[in-house]
């Protein structure tokens, strides 16, 4: 595991504070925040129990946008470690709001894929701890296509027999990735050319979509009501029993994300948000993770004793994500990006 | 033309009117009266069809009116609390009725000045109601209901905040519209001068019960019973039994004389009544038959002089009016006596 | 009077329209498959999976407190600043301020108080919601009084000057009564706003805590489950027991009232 | 009683600047700590620039508002005034006349009507959306009864009428109260002389009933327009996503973007197009 | 007692109260009296404090009174709309005052009770103001501002909507306030006969301005202005110009014969004018100075009957008002005269 925490590169330099590895844990309590359903319910119980740290609240953020707001805006959040897209912890980073990782007091870093600390965002888990990853492709019907989904094409030209019955993400950087991806453009670019280029793209293929969704895509797909999705990996219901429900990353590629962990600079609880992190690192329990939310987890460790299900998307291997492009926040490029969703909306 | 059969309507336990029935003819000046509370307000509902009768019928030349819809009856209702539109002006107001005809612009225009003229609030045409005092508003609500010329016009209480000039020229217009345009008048008023000067027939209400119904001179000078002869004019009444044919015994007063409005056993229960003004004042010196008294009170009102005299026996003074100011002082001994023409005799109803 | 027979096509299509998705929901409340939108047999599963979601039941909780807090505030202020703007000055300008919650986007007051407080540095809880919501229920109870009030008999307030009430006495004893229609409609509203209120709450509820709203919207993101009809159904029933107590309750007080 | 008579206004007098205290005081410190004062922090940002990474760094520009007059958000503007107002006038086509008979029911059966109004959203919103979408999808109800029918499935859902709907849906409530509250206190005196003048109950309700409870008109459009204005939540979930409207534009802006500066702009603008709706409303008013 | 010196109030254009002075005793019953309109409602409301003068002074035993709150007055006003609550029973209504006043439940319970009594709605007590009739409800408003006894009672057309007997009753109710309990009244009616009978002094009002401040009696007899001699009582004025001593002038009519009122120049312009009910009514073969005329109309009116004569040269008719039913006819000639006391000579105001 990468453990060094003093070599910036391009995020301004925090500071890092004293902190104390024997401190009382039992004299500090957290307060973390997190997507609905992304951490098994018994964790609660759990970490309090094996950690001794006085109380653990869960409090939880249906987007990275609402977390953001949360930490971003007013005074103190009360929250100790959030858990966050990669690009939204750099960005969060960059207002300088996170405290950088104290590697010494995570001992379980070692457990994670080497690739897993050297991603975009944060080369050298700097300020943040990947928690999930995964890529974006096409989930769709089997039985229902007529021709299994290859290319993002797909999706932004449906054939006839797929008219109305396929969706686009909504949050703008997915939105834009299947058009970027298939004019062979990076995820990241911040080039107003070929922004304009996915957009006509984009416009052209809204008369034909059902809706755009990034939520309840999958179950549209149980539903019958659309065929092929945009979809990330642990969103689509490939192991669901009833229907068939195949994933594919098209051919031209497609992205790398992370969900992270992040200790805030406001915490007061420094030690116990570490000996969380580190806990959650630990192999049985990222493990037992993976199998309850089942999304992959970027622990060597932990993946080599997961259990797959007949049809998961588990079995991704780091190579193969490794594929895709990681995404990274643009700074002040992103309204670029902001203004792509809205006028597709607003056509 | 108007007939109302044994109408009947209730509240709870109230029964406002009990069995009424009326005739009404084409072009008559109809007047109710009675005590406050005796049902004229909701008889005149139901006849413009705001208020259900529990029973009875209602019928207009002979078509009935109850299934009708209030705005396809031929009747404009007066209302004694002016209802007045607070968002029209005056003549916006007065306006209304004639716009649901359709008339023309130019008409119409004309029509509410002529009857804003009648009223004398030409002036005020352009002023809200809320803007206008007690009276200005109450010639509105009769502008209103008059300006549509309907074929029956109920008011109810159409001049009762009016001072005495303006309400006879009101009263002179009533009078107009019966006689030139001919509509059929149901007036309710409490002013019983003008129920006497207006109506052509007068019908007197107690507690939702029509008493009588006769032109004004009988029924001041011709009252069935005692309710109408106690509550039409001032009056004095003594009880008594039919002596003779001209003859009412009392009790206290020996015999009182007056004429039986009908035939009547001698013997049976009798009331006889004189106006205040049909009875004499004589100096307590006069010898006869007369009532002996002493004066209470001398009131001026107006033309008149009432004078109250106190008559050992009785209750209530007895009333006497005479013409202009008076000269006798209370304290005064007087005698009290009348022609026997001047008094009627009226059988109790038991 | 009579009234016109096209009228009540409008007045039942309105509740038709109302109730329609609400019986879907009830109905599919009871459905024995997983799916939300095809009904496949009678089952009460869902409720027991409702009856065992602490997060919901919290939620409930806590939306029932949040609203019932920022109903006293926003009716009691809001009918005083009603009547104050109505009888006690010509002021356009405080007229048009006290309009403002009702014409701001959720979103805005919502950030605008998160910053706020924020800036004053409250520690976020459920009380900061109530005040958050008590800013647009008192616009709306507000507006509705109001409406209610303009072109009243203002004659009845002076009637109880004259007989030697002060302004409190006349406002508790003539104006209160006169309004208490436009107060209940207002207070209900306010209830009802607060009840479904999201946005707000969301960005201005303290980090240990959730609304019903929010627990729901978190939930839905992820696809309709019939456990959400449960609660829809549970509401409901709730709902109308509630409405039925008080009408009973209403009724034994004016009984007793009547000696 | 007489009609509302000698509503004559009421004069000042010193006690009246008491009263003026007592009633307004409250109320207002109220709206100028937790309104005024969060609105001018928002408002302030809309001069300033977004940070690289999101927020607000304090350097003054007027780019913001040079940005209002893309195209793009005009368009989204013209939208969203047509959707709003559509639901709206929809809402009050429906909401006066209930509102209307509600106020004649007999007083058991008012309390009972108006309730029933309520009670719908004594669920949840997004529960009520969700119901609309099992009412509307392609395999939903309406289409199933449809082709029960033998009759094609049309597209319901995820399109503007939809929205409209879902909007028509989440306000009507706020249509019917104020209607119902301004209904109420009407004298039937007046709709009585209506009659007896002649006026059939349409002509009665046009030219006596509505005038008199313009207010409450006012108020009810008011409740519906402003909300489904600067709604975000039903054109996401009924529209598909396929309908912006000026609220997702400033979610965007704030929750995504992270654009402060301009989403606060947007809000400004929002406030400002409805504020010109409210003076012109006010200018109608007076002159009828 | 209550001094009301130069009041005026505008609205808009209109000149409600112009410079009105008058000064009112404790004790007195006060009428005023005038036109529709005239501005006594809002002199009521000036001095209850529900309106404010543009200029001028109100004072109530030196006090000022218009920087009082209505509240702090010790004045009652009964409104001419009656303004009842609502919400609350008839027996609530008139309770609401004395329960400002902290009175007991017991004391309040039972001055209730007595005024309901007085005004006769015991039965109404628990009943809401809108299920009573007009009358009914006009007689709540005067329970309501009579039972707290105030100082100064200010009652606005208070009897207008009821019956003559009932309001026989109140009338008695109001005076024995004033004699029993000392109040003070100002009171408002377009009811000549009831201003005569009960004030102790009236003002007459015209166009906001008082025209005339006197005792019944002296208004009738001697009113100072045209518009007093011919707005109070029925009059027959005569045009033209002093003669001699007891003699005018007139154009069409020749010399009339009358008492001026004060000494007045030979040859200026006068008025004179004589009460119908002292207006003689001979044959017309009758010699003598009298004027010739024929009957135009009879009516009769409860106890008297107006005769009005058409009169070459005059465009109103003579009135002439004789006691009980009239036995002349329609058409026939007469002449009129009356005794030179009967008649008044009026200065005409340039
Ligand atoms: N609020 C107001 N605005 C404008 N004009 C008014 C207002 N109130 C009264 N007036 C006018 O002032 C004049 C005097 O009104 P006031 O009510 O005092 O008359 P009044 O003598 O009581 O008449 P009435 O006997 O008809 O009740 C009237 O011409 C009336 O139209
Ligand atoms: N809506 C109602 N509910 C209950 N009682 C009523 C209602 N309307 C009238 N009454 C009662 O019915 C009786 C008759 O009332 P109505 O209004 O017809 O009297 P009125 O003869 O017009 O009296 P007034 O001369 O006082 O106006 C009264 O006792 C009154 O109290
Ligand atoms: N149920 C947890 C949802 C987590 C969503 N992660 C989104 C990944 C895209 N950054
Ligand atoms: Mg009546
Ligand atoms: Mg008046």
């Amino acid at each position: 595991g990468g453990g060094s925490t003093n070599s910036a590169e391009t995020a301004p330099q925090a500071t890092a504070a004293q902190l104390n590895p024997n401190a009382d844990l039992a004299k500090q309590s957290l307060m973390v925040t997190v997507w609905d359903g992304y951490t098994p319910k018994e964790l609660q119980d759990m970490v309090k129990k094996e950690l001794k740290i006085s109380k653990l609240d869960i409090t939880i953020h249906d987007t990275n946008e609402t977390a953001m707001t949360k930490l971003t805006t007013g005074g103190d959040s009360g929250i100790d470690v959030a858990f966050v897209s990669g690009q939204y912890a750099q960005a969060l980073n960059e207002q300088n709001l996170l405290e950088p990782i104290h590697a010494e007091l995570i001992p379980n870093l070692s457990n994670l894929y080497p690739e897993a600390t050297q991603l975009s965002y944060d080369k050298g888990n700097k300020y943040s701890v990947p928690y999930t990853w995964g890529t974006t492709g096409i989930c769709y019907r089997s039985d229902l296509v007529k021709t299994p989904p290859t290319s993002w094409n797909d999706l932004l030209k449906p054939p006839a027999w797929a008219e109305k019955k396929v969706t686009l993400m909504t949050t703008e950087r997915w939105l834009a990735l299947p058009a970027l991806k298939s004019l062979g453009y990076s995820v990241n670019t911040a080039k107003d050319d070929e922004i304009a280029k996915a957009k006509e793209l984009l416009l052209a293929a809204k008369p034909h979509l059902l809706a755009f969704d990034d939520t309840t895509f999958g179950d549209r797909l149980i539903k019958g009501e659309a065929l092929m999705v945009e979809a990330w990996d642990g969103w689509c219901p490939t192991t669901d029993a009833k229907q068939n429900i195949k994933f594919a990353v098209p051919k031209e590629g497609s992205d790398l994300w992370v969900d992270t962990m992040v200790i805030l600079k406001s915490s007061k609880n420094k030690e116990a948000a570490h000996a969380f992190i580190n806990y959650i690192l630990d192999p049985e329990v990222h493990r037992w993770a993976a199998e309850n939310i089942n999304y992959k987890v970027p622990n060597k460790a932990a993946m080599d004793k997961v259990k797959i299900a007949p049809g998961s998307l588990l079995g991704i291997k780091p190579a193969q994500l490794l594929d895709g492009e990681a995404i990274f926040d643009l700074g002040q490029a992103s309204t670029k990006f902001t203004r792509l969703s809205s006028e597709i909306q607003a056509d | 033309m108007l007939k109302i059969d044994g109408v009947t309507r209730r509240f709870g336990e109230v029964t406002a009117l009990d069995g009424v029935s009326l005739e009404i003819g084409q072009g008559e000046f109809f007047a109710l009266l009675g005590p406050s509370g005796c049902g004229k307000t909701t008889l005149l509902r139901i006849i413009a069809g705001f208020e259900t009768p529990d029973s009875g019928t209602v019928t207009l030349d002979g078509e009935d009116l109850l299934g009708k819809q209030p705005n396809r009856r031929p009747i404009s209702l007066m209302f004694q609390s002016y209802a007045l539109f607070p968002h029209m002006t005056v003549a916006k107001n007065i306006a209304y009725g004639l716009e649901r005809e359709k008339l023309s612009r130019q008409e119409i225009k004309q029509r509410v000045g002529e009857v804003l003229e009648t009223v004398g609030l030409t002036a005020h045409a352009g002023r809200k109601p809320q803007h206008l005092s007690g009276g200005q508003r109450q010639r509105v609500a009769l502008a209103r209901s008059i300006v549509k010329r309907p074929r029956l016009l109920l008011l109810d209480e159409p001049l009762s905040a009016l001072d005495k000039k303006v309400r006879a020229d009101m009263q002179l217009e009533l009078k107009r519209l019966q006689n030139e345009v001919g509509i059929t008048f149901v007036v309710v008023t409490h002013d019983q001068e003008e129920a006497m000067s207006l109506a052509d027939r007068i019908a007197v209400f107690d507690h939702g019960v029509v008493r009588q119904v006769d032109e004004p001179v009988t029924l001041y000078e011709r009252p069935h019973t005692r309710f109408v002869a106690d509550f039409v004019g001032a009056n004095n009444l003594f009880e008594g039994a039919l002596a003779a044919e001209d003859t009412l015994a009392t009790e206290d007063f020996g015999a009182l004389r007056g004429r039986p409005l009908r035939a009547l056993r001698t013997g049976s229960k009798a009331l006889l009544g004189v106006r205040p003004e049909r009875v004499r004042l004589g100096a307590a010196a006069a010898t006869g038959g007369g009532l002996k008294g002493s004066v209470l009170d001398v009131s001026f009102y107006g033309g008149i002089s009432h004078i109250s005299v106190s008559v050992p026996g009785r209750l209530k003074p007895v009333l006497v009016a005479v013409q202009g100011a008076s000269e006798v002082k209370p304290g005064a001994e007087v005698t009290l006596d009348w022609r026997t023409d001047d008094a009627v005799i009226i059988p109790v109803d038991q | 009077m009579r009234r016109s027979r096209l009228l009540y096509v409008p007045f039942w299509a309105t509740y038709v329209f109302l109730y329609a998705p609400i019986v879907v929901l009830v109905v599919m409340s009871f459905n024995s498959g997983e799916s939300a939108y095809t009904y496949e047999g009678f089952s009460l599963k869902w409720y027991a999976d409702l009856a065992a979601d602490e997060r919901i039941m919290d939620g409930l909780i806590n939306t029932l407190i949040v609203a019932t807090g920022s109903t006293v505030i926003a009716t009691v202020l809001g009918t005083l600043l009603a009547v104050g703007l109505a009888r006690h000055t010509r002021s356009k300008t405080l007229d048009a301020v006290a309009l403002v919650p009702a014409v701001l986007p959720d979103l805005v007051l919502a950030i605008g108080l998160l910053l706020f407080y924020g800036m004053i540095q409250l520690t976020l809880g459920l009380y900061s919601v109530i005040l958050a919501h008590g800013v647009f229920a008192m616009a709306f109870v507000a507006a509705v009084v109001r409406t209610r009030l303009s072109g009243a008999d203002a004659s009845l307030e002076e009637a109880s000057r004259d007989l030697g009430a002060g302004p409190v006495t006349t406002f508790r004893k003539v104006t209160l009564p006169q309004l208490a229609p436009g107060i209940v409609a207002g207070a209900l509203l306010a209830f009802t706003l607060s009840l479904d209120e999201f946005v707000i709450a969301f960005f201005t509820i303290g980090n240990s805590e959730q609304t019903l709203p929010i627990v729901i919207y978190s939930m839905i993101r992820f696809g309709v489950t019939p456990k959400i009809n449960a609660l829809a159904a549970v509401l409901l029933l709730v709902s109308f027991t509630a409405v039925i107590v008080g009408q009973r309750m209403t009724k034994i007080g004016e009984s007793r009232a009547q000696d | 009683m007489k009609v509302s008579i000698e509503a004559r206004p009421v004069s000042p007098s010193r006690g009246r600047r008491l009263g003026a205290f007592v009633f307004l005081a409250p109320g207002l410190t109220y709206l100028i700590v937790l309104l005024l004062v969060p609105l001018a922090l928002v408002l302030s940002y809309t001069v300033f620039q977004r940070g690289r990474f999101g927020g607000v760094v304090y350097e003054f520009t007027g780019e913001n508002f040079a940005r209002l007059f893309d195209p793009l958000y005009l368009s989204v503007l013209g939208t969203s005034l047509k959707i709003a107002g559509l639901a709206t006038l929809i809402a009050l086509l429906l909401g006066y006349p209930t509102a209307y008979l509600i106020a004649q029911l007999p007083r058991k059966w008012k309390t009972i009507a108006l309730v029933a109004i309520v009670l719908p959203f004594w669920t949840n919103f997004i529960i009520r959306a969700y119901a609309w979408i099992i009412l509307l999808s392609g395999p939903g109800l309406v289409n199933s009864g449809l082709q029960a029918l033998g009759l094609e499935p049309v597209e319901l859902l995820y399109n503007e009428g939809a929205v409209v709907t879902g909007l028509l849906y989440s306000y009507l409530p706020l249509m019917v109260l104020p209607l119902y509250a301004a209904i109420e206190k009407l004298d039937p005196q007046l709709r009585e002389a209506s009659a007896n003048l002649g006026a059939s109950a349409f002509t009665t309700f046009r030219k006596v009933t509505l005038p008199l409870t313009v207010p409450g008109v006012m108020t009810g459009c008011l409740f519906v327009f402003v909300p489904s204005f600067g709604n975000f939540v039903i054109p996401e979930i009924l529209g598909g996503g396929k309908t912006a409207m000026v609220g997702n534009l400033i979610r965007t802006e704030f929750l995504k973007a992270r654009d402060w500066p301009f989403g606060s702009t947007l809000a400004l603008a929002l406030i400002a197009v409805l504020l010109v709706l409210l003076l012109a409303q006010a200018w109608v008013a007076r002159r009828a």
